[in-house]
Order: structure tokens, then sequence, then C-alpha cells
């Protein structure tokens, strides 16, 4: 019934899991300064060269060297993703909390809102969304913070219900605890380890979505240096410039690969009740 | 039977959000909605005309009263690059699109039911271990990457399958009254129509599979995990019940219920992501017809589409629930 | 007795919606009347779903009532004003069953005690609370590290010691108790009743205990109400009650148990 | 409630018969890192014996009991020696060997009647299952189900024809527990293990389901294991009583001993916790300090730390060993509650 953290032994996968997020998100930080060549210049006298010593990963149709353009592209992509969760959690928390607080009609219709809104596949309803709003990273950095909102609504309002529900919250309503207390004090506190794993697994979720956008041409349009929209610009070489498609593949596969692996260990090691009610 | 009653009115309610998002999305865009509905080489007259027919000098209550009139009556305009009523190409688009959805469906439950289970059993061993990283990975891959690699290995370089369309080029004129090629072939006996159309399928429902199996996997494994911890388990060991009856006869009903209801819900979700494979493999469906729309810049071609998922959507979690309910009506009335 | 009772329900009624919105499993409550004096150890006795839990909660104020009436102290408690209802908070306190839910698993023990003494004894000074803190755990035999440490450091034994110094805290003059020792084992249930019994003695409390075990309610209680389907089928001297009972569930009851 | 005409109590089995359960020195480790939970436990359960096992929290009955019955799958059988009729179990594999007696000659009752039965299949399918597993009747058989009906009807099911094809959702719980005793009894033990059986009920319906289970255990010769953690329910209903503390065996006494004559510190301590029926305030004592969980690897007696008559010797000599087949004894150092001595 109880958080008692507890220490497990990490295996070698998870270190190493551990030490790809580590060494992704330096490069997101410093990535534009590590880049040896510029990522947007074009060059046709350079295009299409496989990997060699002055270009490590070739250099895409254009002659853009892929490792700069990787690089850059870490900032962009994982900036784009940590906005949206940014966002998503902050007003599906509010949302969530809010619900669970206000409780009777309000929260029925906020949560069958919610209920309904996750059903829709993300993918599809942010499409739409990001047509509607013209096509750019920045319309589909919305069109996910439109359909992921219901996600940390939903898990922030069943966690708020059962805090609410235990007896240390009745021990503090006859001790005559407002509110907003209880939120600072009980509820945040208490709900923070769910919240932190449900957010280390969505990082993944929430990459492979922009990229995804962006490789059908509603997220970050070509030249720009994201991962997804790297892959797109890279399929009509694929034939003949295959390091075009797979380096920014396996980056994009090995940041979420990390991030679900760093993601289940919290869970394992912070969440007691991962059968949280039958 | 008020469960039942309580869960249609709960698909109605979805059905009117779905109605609202869709006039959010070709209504309340930025911008002049006549102007994006239009197309982009679109006159002034035209847009004047679709302005009058959106009815977009109303107010906006009547504007989505209209709306809701023609969504109901089937009617989401035209398509400005097809040149055709968009429901009439959705028909059309929509057979192989559920085609490539129920093969990589088939494929997902017949890896995850008997993988989750066996994860379960084995809870904690090398095995489940070795599970567990293959689906963190699974779940780690984009869908779009591993549909360009299988291609270009599998189809285009050891040619074990065919690397794009629906059907064979000898096989073209292939036509059926249903439009699912797998089942027309099959009424009119041409097992070869069958086959290939069974070859073009594979990879594509491979590659859309891969995420979903990933997650299926998992979610049948807690979901089994959790029954392994009960008394009834206990109970039917000591009965003398060998390992086999107690996973297939005890656990494996009782797990397989919620685990279904996911799956139920993965429907709608695989049939939003052909997005991202049709495409690629140059096959019809309605994930190429919104790709194509929307680089066409038909916002109502998109917007269709999604409501047509959504609708998928809601239709098969609404079945999921009834036959669940069908099949066992108490245990819904305890939650 | 011409001294006014500290708490008196009358004909108090409580139904609940039916199905889906129940939360706690309560059930439909009376018509009960209940008092307590001051100074009084009260059993309410029954089994789960006897309605005893709901009448806890109704003297804590945690839910409403429909019927009837309720004073606390000649005062009716549906015309208590918003300061009246937080001066009421600080003069009935509740231990629960479960020592493990009964504690803010990410505060400290010390922070728990010092919630109540923050919103009720504004006057101290920090330095004052944390002596306050000290003193209490003491009370109730804890050691003087303890202040900073984590609820899951401790045992349920412990745990629910913790919650009886908080319930302290603020000075109640009542003390509802709701099965606090039910989840105890043995050996630790024996420490904590004799806990109870030096409180009893040496704090002038007024405590309405609420059980379903008919031998430590005789031990620990001066007067008893048992309860079956939401009525008081019997009531009186816990000892005469307990040994000679009048009514027949009562009988059936004692005869049950172990 | 149920009062079939009893056969005289035997408070003292003849100590020349052959023990139906007999466990001698038996440790049980974790499989994951081979730590001792229950060390040097033996014991002997007479045919026909109603024999009961009492701890606190944490002492190790329910991983014992589990484990010895080949129930718990993160811990093994890492010494001593069990026989059963007085047929020695091999030590390797000895879950495998244990669990091809399960549903033949043992017989289980687990705690939870709410989630002991199968939710989704009716109560007569969990019964013909269970004949046919031990018995070999055709589970859709006329002869299967009509014993299965015989059955609901002896453990006091009204209307068992109709209960045979509901679900076990449609029982409250004292009925549940008598559909878990009659698929227990439809196997035909010698040893009926019964863990906790009443802990999750009212106390009308847990006076009923010891009766039941007690009374049918006469009636037809079974021996019966009781687990739990209730000592007036155990005094009540048991010949003999084991009690565990720190995965230790400390002392088997004859509940007819209890009260009546000294036996191990601990166990005497225990009963002066339980607020009896004719105690007063003054006479419940309680032991002071926190109990000692399973498999802190202590030396000497585990209780040596709470005993008021522990010296240096309890923290180090070994306990005394159980050689007793069917009486009682005293794992005390000191020779406390020795039964001769």
């Amino acid at each position: 019934m109880l958080t008692t953290p507890r220490s497990y032994p990490k295996s070698w996968v998870e270190w190493t899991a551990i030490v790809i997020a580590a060494i992704i998100v330096l490069t997101a930080v410093f990535g534009g300064l590590l880049a040896p060549h510029d990522p947007l210049v074009i060059d046709f006298r350079a295009k299409l060269l496989p990997p060699s010593g002055t270009h490590w990963m070739g250099t895409d149709g254009a002659g853009r060297d892929v490792l700069s353009r990787l690089l850059t592209g870490a900032q962009l992509t994982l900036l784009s993703t940590l906005s949206v969760i940014a966002v998503v959690l902050v007003i599906g928390c509010t949302i969530g909390i809010f619900s669970a607080f206000v409780g009777g009609w309000v929260d029925n219709l906020l949560m069958r809102l919610a209920d309904i809104w996750l059903g829709f596949p993300p993918l599809i309803l942010a499409l739409g969304f990001a047509a509607a709003m013209g096509a750019s990273l920045q319309a589909a950095i919305w069109a996910l913070v439109f359909s992921w909102w219901p996600t940390y609504a939903r898990l922030s309002r069943m966690i708020t219900k059962d805090i609410l529900s235990a007896k240390y919250i009745a021990a503090a309503d006859t001790l005559g605890v407002p509110a907003w207390r209880k939120v600072v004090l009980y509820v945040l506190p208490n709900a923070f380890d769910v919240l932190i794993i449900q957010v280390t697994l969505d990082i993944a979720a929430v990459m492979l979505a922009i990229s995804g956008l962006s490789f059908i041409g509603v997220g970050a349009q070509i030249p720009t240096p994201e991962w997804g929209a790297m892959i797109a610009d890279g399929r009509d070489y694929v034939r003949n410039g295959w390091w075009i498609v797979i380096f920014p593949g396996l980056a994009i596969f090995f940041t979420a690969l990390s991030f679900n692996i760093i993601g289940d260990m919290l869970r394992r090691e912070l969440d007691p009740t991962s059968q949280r009610r039958a | 039977m008020t469960y039942i009653l309580q869960r249609i009115a709960f698909s109605l309610l979805s059905l009117f959000v779905l109605v609202l998002i869709s006039f959010l999305l070709s209504h309340i865009v930025p911008g002049d909605p006549a102007y994006v509905a239009a197309g982009p080489n679109a006159g002034a007259e035209k847009i004047a005309e679709i302005r009058a027919e959106m009815g977009l000098d109303k107010p906006v209550a009547t504007q989505f009263f209209i709306y809701l009139g023609d969504v109901l009556r089937g009617d989401f305009g035209t398509s400005w690059f097809t040149h055709q009523p968009i429901l009439q190409d959705i028909a059309q688009e929509l057979p192989p699109s559920l085609e490539l959805v129920l093969v990589a469906m088939v494929i997902n439950l017949v890896v995850s039911l008997p993988v989750g289970l066996l994860t379960a059993r084995f809870n904690g061993s090398r095995f489940d271990d070795l599970v567990r990283l293959v689906s963190i990975a699974g779940a780690g891959l984009p869908i779009f990457w591993t549909a360009i690699l299988l291609q270009q290995k599998v189809a285009a370089d050891w040619k074990l399958f065919p690397v794009a369309g629906r059907l064979s080029f000898e096989h073209r004129r292939f036509e059926g009254q249903t439009g699912f090629t797998l089942l027309d072939s099959l009424m009119q006996g041409r097992l070869d129509v069958f086959f290939d159309a069974l070859a073009h399928l594979m990879l594509p429902a491979f590659a859309l599979a891969l995420l979903f199996t990933a997650v299926g996997v998992r979610i049948t494994r807690t979901s089994m995990i959790s029954e392994f911890k009960k008394d009834y388990v206990t109970l039917a060991r000591a009965k003398g019940a060998s390992e086999g009856r107690v996973m297939f006869r005890h656990v494996f009903p009782n797990g397989a219920t919620p685990a279904l209801t996911v799956f139920g819900m993965q429907f709608g979700w695989m049939l939003g992501t052909t997005v991202l494979v049709e495409e690629i493999f140059g096959r019809p469906g309605i994930g190429r017809y919104a790709v194509k729309a929307v680089t066409q810049s038909d916002i109502h071609g998109v917007v269709a589409v999604v409501f047509v998922v959504g609708l998928f959507f809601l239709v098969a979690n609404l079945v999921v629930d009834l036959l669940l309910y069908a099949i066992n009506p108490r245990k819904h009335l305890e939650g | 007795m011409a001294e006014q009772p500290v708490i008196e329900l009358l004909e108090l009624t409580k139904s609940f919606s039916s199905g889906a919105f129940v939360q706690n499993r309560s059930f439909a409550l009376g018509p009960v009347s209940i008092t307590v004096n001051s100074g009084e150890v009260v059993g309410i006795l029954g089994e789960s779903g006897s309605g005893k839990s709901t009448v806890a909660n109704v003297i804590m104020r945690l839910t409403g009532f429909d019927e009837g009436s309720y004073h606390f102290r000649g005062a009716d408690v549906r015309a208590f004003t918003k300061a009246d209802s937080f001066a009421f908070k600080s003069k009935v306190q509740i231990i629960f069953q479960d020592p493990y839910g009964s504690l803010n698993p990410r505060a400290t023990v010390g922070a728990s005690i010092r919630e109540a003494l923050i919103l009720h004894k504004r006057h101290l000074s920090r330095a004052q609370m944390d002596a306050r803190v000290r003193e209490l755990l003491a009370e109730v035999g804890l050691g003087s590290e303890d202040p900073g440490r984590y609820p899951h450091e401790f045992s349920g034994g412990q745990r629910q010691r913790i919650a009886i110094a908080r319930a302290l805290a603020v000075e109640p003059e009542v003390l509802v108790c709701d099965e606090p020792l039910s989840s105890l084992d043995v050996s630790i249930q024996a420490q904590v009743l004799e806990l109870f019994k030096s409180l009893i003695e040496h704090r002038n409390l007024t405590m309405v205990f609420i059980s379903h075990d008919l031998n430590v309610s005789r031990l620990l209680c001066d007067r008893v109400y048992v309860m079956h389907k939401g009525k008081v089928v019997e009531k009186g001297i816990a000892q005469e009650v307990l040994t000679n009972p009048q009514h027949d569930y009562t009988r059936q009851l004692l005869e049950a148990v172990y | 409630m149920m009062t079939a005409p009893a056969p005289e109590m035997t408070t003292e089995t003849d100590p020349a018969m052959t023990p139906l359960l007999d466990l001698s020195d038996v440790t049980i480790a974790l499989r994951q890192n081979d730590r001792k939970m229950v060390t040097g436990v033996s014991l002997s359960v007479m045919p026909r014996e109603v024999f009961g096992i009492v701890g606190e929290s944490g002492s190790g009955k329910t991983l014992f009991t589990r484990t010895v019955f080949g129930l718990h799958e993160d811990t093994y059988l890492a010494g001593g020696t069990v026989r059963f009729n007085g047929r020695a179990l091999p030590l390797n594999g000895y879950r495998r060997a244990i669990k091809k007696m399960l549903g033949k000659e043992i017989g289980y009752i687990p705690q939870d009647p709410y989630s002991s039965l199968n939710p989704s299949m009716r109560v007569g399918r969990q019964l013909t299952e269970a004949l046919y597993l031990s018995k070999g009747y055709p589970m859709r058989s006329q002869k299967a189900q009509d014993a299965a009906v015989a059955l609901l009807a002896e453990v006091g099911i009204p209307e068992p024809e109709l209960a045979f094809r509901q679900y076990p959702d449609q029982f409250s719980g004292g009925m549940r527990q008598r559909i878990v005793i009659a698929i227990a009894l439809s196997q035909d033990p010698e040893l009926m293990i019964a863990d906790e059986p009443t802990t999750a009920l009212d106390a009308f319906t847990q006076r009923r389901i010891m009766d039941l289970i007690l009374e049918r255990s006469r009636t037809r010769g079974l021996a019966v294991l009781l687990i739990s953690h209730n000592l007036e329910l155990l005094r009540q209903s048991v010949d003999r009583l084991g009690v565990l503390y720190g995965g230790q065996l400390l002392n088997v006494a004859a509940t007819a001993d209890i009260g009546a004559r000294e036996i191990h510190p601990y166990t005497q301590a225990l009963f002066d916790c339980v607020p009896g029926r004719d105690k007063r305030l003054a006479d419940i004592a309680s032991i002071p300090g926190e109990p000692v969980g399973a498999g802190f690897g202590t030396t000497g007696c585990a209780f040596a730390g709470r005993c008021a008559f522990a010296q240096d010797i309890c923290r180090s000599a070994p306990l005394v060993t159980n050689t007793d087949r069917g009486t009682g004894f005293s794992a005390c150092v000191l020779g406390k509650g020795a039964r001769h001595g």
C-alpha cells in the first residue's frame, strides 16, 4: 500500500540505458557546438558521400553532413518533446487534480471527456490538428499537446483520488488542513513518483510521434534537421545512400529505448502499487 | 441490461465529441476556414461559395448544427484534389486499410496472448527479462523507419515479399464485390490472388503490428501476473491441477478479459497509424489518403479520415465491451 | 446527571445513495441516539456493516447526516460558523484502524505532528513546536530521534503510536478511536491497549471507542452501545452488557466470538 | 449451527502411532538468495488430529505452510525430512513430490474466500474438476455432477443443484468458503490444511465455518492443520498448538495444558496479551519490544530479546530439538515449559 523506496541492483542493460540517455541529453545541450559542419549548408559537389573520415555519417542528397544534422537535430527533437510534455503535464495535472478535488458531475464530465479523447488515436488527431494549423514543427507540438493532455488528466486525477481516499487525508481533514495545503503537501509529493514514471515513458512516445508527424510532412519541414524529417528526406536516396535513413532512425530508436528502459526501472523502484486497484 | 444501455449512451456521447472535434478542426482553424478548405489554387468565387456552404457567416452554434447534419448524412464535402465526394473516396480507401489492420491485429494477438501468458508464468526468469527487453525495444522503433528498412532488406534485397502495392501486376484487374481482396479472392476461389494479396500484406502488417505487439505483450503479461497472484490459482494447484491446466483453464480466461479491452482500443490506434505505413508500401488506404490530403492541404479530406478512424475506434470498443459482457455479464456489475 | 453531554446524537439518520457513488462501503444509519459524557469511555460495538464507522464519521463531521440532531457541548453542529467548525477540529480527534494509511508517507513523522500545531497552536514558536513534538512522541513511547524519520521506517504498532501523538497534539477533548487495535498483532495490540489505559488515567480524555472486539471493549469502556444493521440494539454499562446481555443479537455475538 | 455428536476429544494421541505428517529439522530458504527463513522445525501431526500453528505476522507461518505443501514458488526446502504416512519425501525435487500428493492425500483451504474461487468458472465445474483430478470422474459425467451436488449439500449450501450452476460472485463470503471446503473434501484427503480460513469473515460466519471444518473432519476422520493468528480460536479448536516465532518453532503445547501447567514463556506471554473473556484490564501484560521477523538469522532463541526469563545462554545455545511424536515440547534452553523436567 505504501511507498517504500527500495533500491534494486541495476542490470547492465539499465546502466547502458542511463549512459546513453545522459549522452543524448548532453548532445541536446551542446549538439550544435559539437557539429563538425554546418547542418544546413548545401554542397552538391559533396552529395551522397558514404561515411568517411571527414563525414563520419556521410552526407545527404544535398551534400549536408548527416552527423552535424543529427547532432543539431538532437536539440530540436528533444526540446520539442520536452515542451510537449511540460505543457501537457501542467495542463493535464491541473485538470486532473481539480477534477478529483471538485468531484461530482464536474469530475464525471471532465473524465468522460478525457476518456473519449484518450481513446482517439493520438497520431491521427494530431495529424488533423496539424493539417488545420498548417504544417510546421510548432503546429506538430501543439497538435500533440491537443491530443496528449487526457493521459495526464486521467492519471493525475486517479492518483489524486487515491490519495484523497487515504486515511491520512481524512486525518488532515479532521485537523482542518486547507485545500491548497493538501495539494502542495499531500497530493503533489505523493503523486510525484507515478508522474515521473509516466513522463519518462512519454519522452519516448512523444518523440516517436513528433518524428512520425514530421515524416509524413506535417511537422518539421524538410531542410530542418529534425530526425523524422531527415528520414523522410533520405527516403528518396535509400538505395544509394542508406546512411541518410539509418542514422537518424538509430538515433530515435536508441533515445526511445533508453528512456523506456529508465522508465521501466523507475516503475520497478518507485511504484510499489503497479497493480493499483483491481 | 442497464450496462448495455449505459455503454451505448457513452458511445453516443463519444460520437458527439468526435463530431465536435472534427468541427473544431475544420471550422475554427487559424486564418479563413473557407480559404483553407478551398485548397491552395481556388479563386475568390470558389472561396465565397465554400464560405456560404459552410455557413461561415452564421453564428458558431448554427455552423455546428449545419456541420452535424452534414456529417450525419455522410456529407464530408468534396475533395478538391480527387474531385469526388469525400465519403466516396473514403469508402474506396477503407477496405484495404481494414484488411491491413486486421492482419496486423492477428499477428498482434497470436504473439501477445501466449507470450504474455508465458512471461507471466515465468515472471522474473531469464526468458521474461529477454522478452521484456525485446518488447521495450519494439516500443522504441519508429514505425516508418522499420517499414523502410523491411522494404529495402526483406523485399528489395532478399526478395521474400513484394516491395509495394496491394496486388501483383498480373492480378491488377482483379475485382470483387466487397473491396476486401482477401475475402473476394476466397469467394471467387482465386487462391493465387489470395496468396498474392497476403504476401503484399505481410511486411506492412508486420511493421504496423510491431509497436502494438510490444505493448500487447506487456499488457497481457501484467494482467496475467495479477491473476497468477490470486488465491484461486493456489486452490487450483492444491486441487492437483497441472501447470498447463492452471495456465490455460484458470488463468488465461480471467487474464485475457482486461487485455482484450486494450486490444479493442488498439484496433482504432492501428487504423490511425496506417498513415505511417501505407504510403511507404504504396498501398491504397485511408492512411495514404490522409497523407495525400495533408500534402495537398485538403482539410476536409483530413478531417473526414480523423472522423472515420474515430468512428471505427468507437465501434471496436463498443463491440469488445459488449462481447465481454456477453461472455461474463457478472464481471461488469462489480466494477 | 446535570452536566451537559459532550456529544449528543439524537434520532440521527443517514442514508446513502445507492450504487456507484458509495465510496467507503458505509451503510444506512439510524435512527440512533448516542450520548457521550465528559471523561467517559464509550464503546460503539458491531460487526462490519453495522454502521459503527458511519457514526465515527458523523461524530468527526467527515460526513453529514439527514435527520435528527448532533449537539457538541450543547451547540448544534449544523449551526456552526466557519470559525466554530475550525475550533471543533481542535476539540475532536480521531485514530484510524490502518496505521499504514493514516500517515502521509511523504512527510516526516515530525512534520505530520507539527501540521496539527501549525494549524491549531499558532502562538508557538518553531522551537516550541519541535519541543512539543518530542514531548508528544515521548508520551506515546517513541524516541527523540524519531521526528526526522519517515513512516515507512516504523512498524505498525509504532505508527499507531505516532497517529495517537498527532491526535493528541491539538489537546483534544474527545478522542475517537476507529478500530485502533484490529490490524495489530496480539503482542502489539496489548502494548497499545496499555498506552490507552495510561492515556485515560493521565489525561482527562473523553473517548469514543469503535470496535468489533467485544473483549477489548469490555476492558476499556465505561458504557457501550451495540449496533446492528444501522441501529443501536442494546446499550448500558460495558461490564453488564458484555457479560449478561439482554438483547438476542448481543447474546449471539458474544457466543460467536472467540 | 452444526453440532454433530462429537467423539471424545483426545488431547493426547498414542505415541506409538505413525504420525500422518512428520517433519524433522525442516529448514526453508529463499530461492533468490538462499536466506534461511524458517529453521529446524520438527513437528508431527497424528492421524485424525487437529493441529494448530500460531504466529504473529512475519513469524513465517504462511511461508512455512505454503513451502511444505509446495504452494510457494520463491522458497525451497533447504534441509530436513518430511514424512507423510511414514514415507519420506526426497529433498531434491521435493516440490514435485509433494505436488503429486496435493488434491489426493492433502487438501487445502486458502485464506480469502473472495479470491479463492475462479470467478469465471461455474461452481459446479470447479467441483467436478476437483473430482476429475483426484478420482478421474469425467467432468461432464452424471456421476461427477451427483457427487458435486451431494458435496455442496454436505457443507450446508442451500439449493445445491442451483448453486452447482452459479458463479462464485453470487455467493457471500461464508458460502464461498463452504464451497472451497466442499472442493477440499471432494478429494477425500487424509490431511486438510486450513490457512487462516476465517480471517476474512465476520464473527458469526467465522464460528460457523470453524464448526463446519471441525465437524466434517471429525466425521470423515481427517487430520487438520489449522494456521491462524487468532489464539482464542485455536485454543478452542485444536488439540495441539505449534508456536512459530522468528522462523523458529518454539513450542508445541496441548491446548489442555494452556493455563493448566507451565508452557513455553513466549506462548504464555502471547496468551497473557489476549483480552480473553474473563480477564480484567490489569491482567493484560504486553510483551515489550517489536516481534523479530523470520529470516534474520538469529543465533539461539529468537525470543530471547523480549523474554522476561532470558539469560546469556539463550542467545547462543541451540534450541532444544523436538523429538516427540504426538505429545508436546518446548524449545526453551532453560527448560521452561518442557513436559518432563
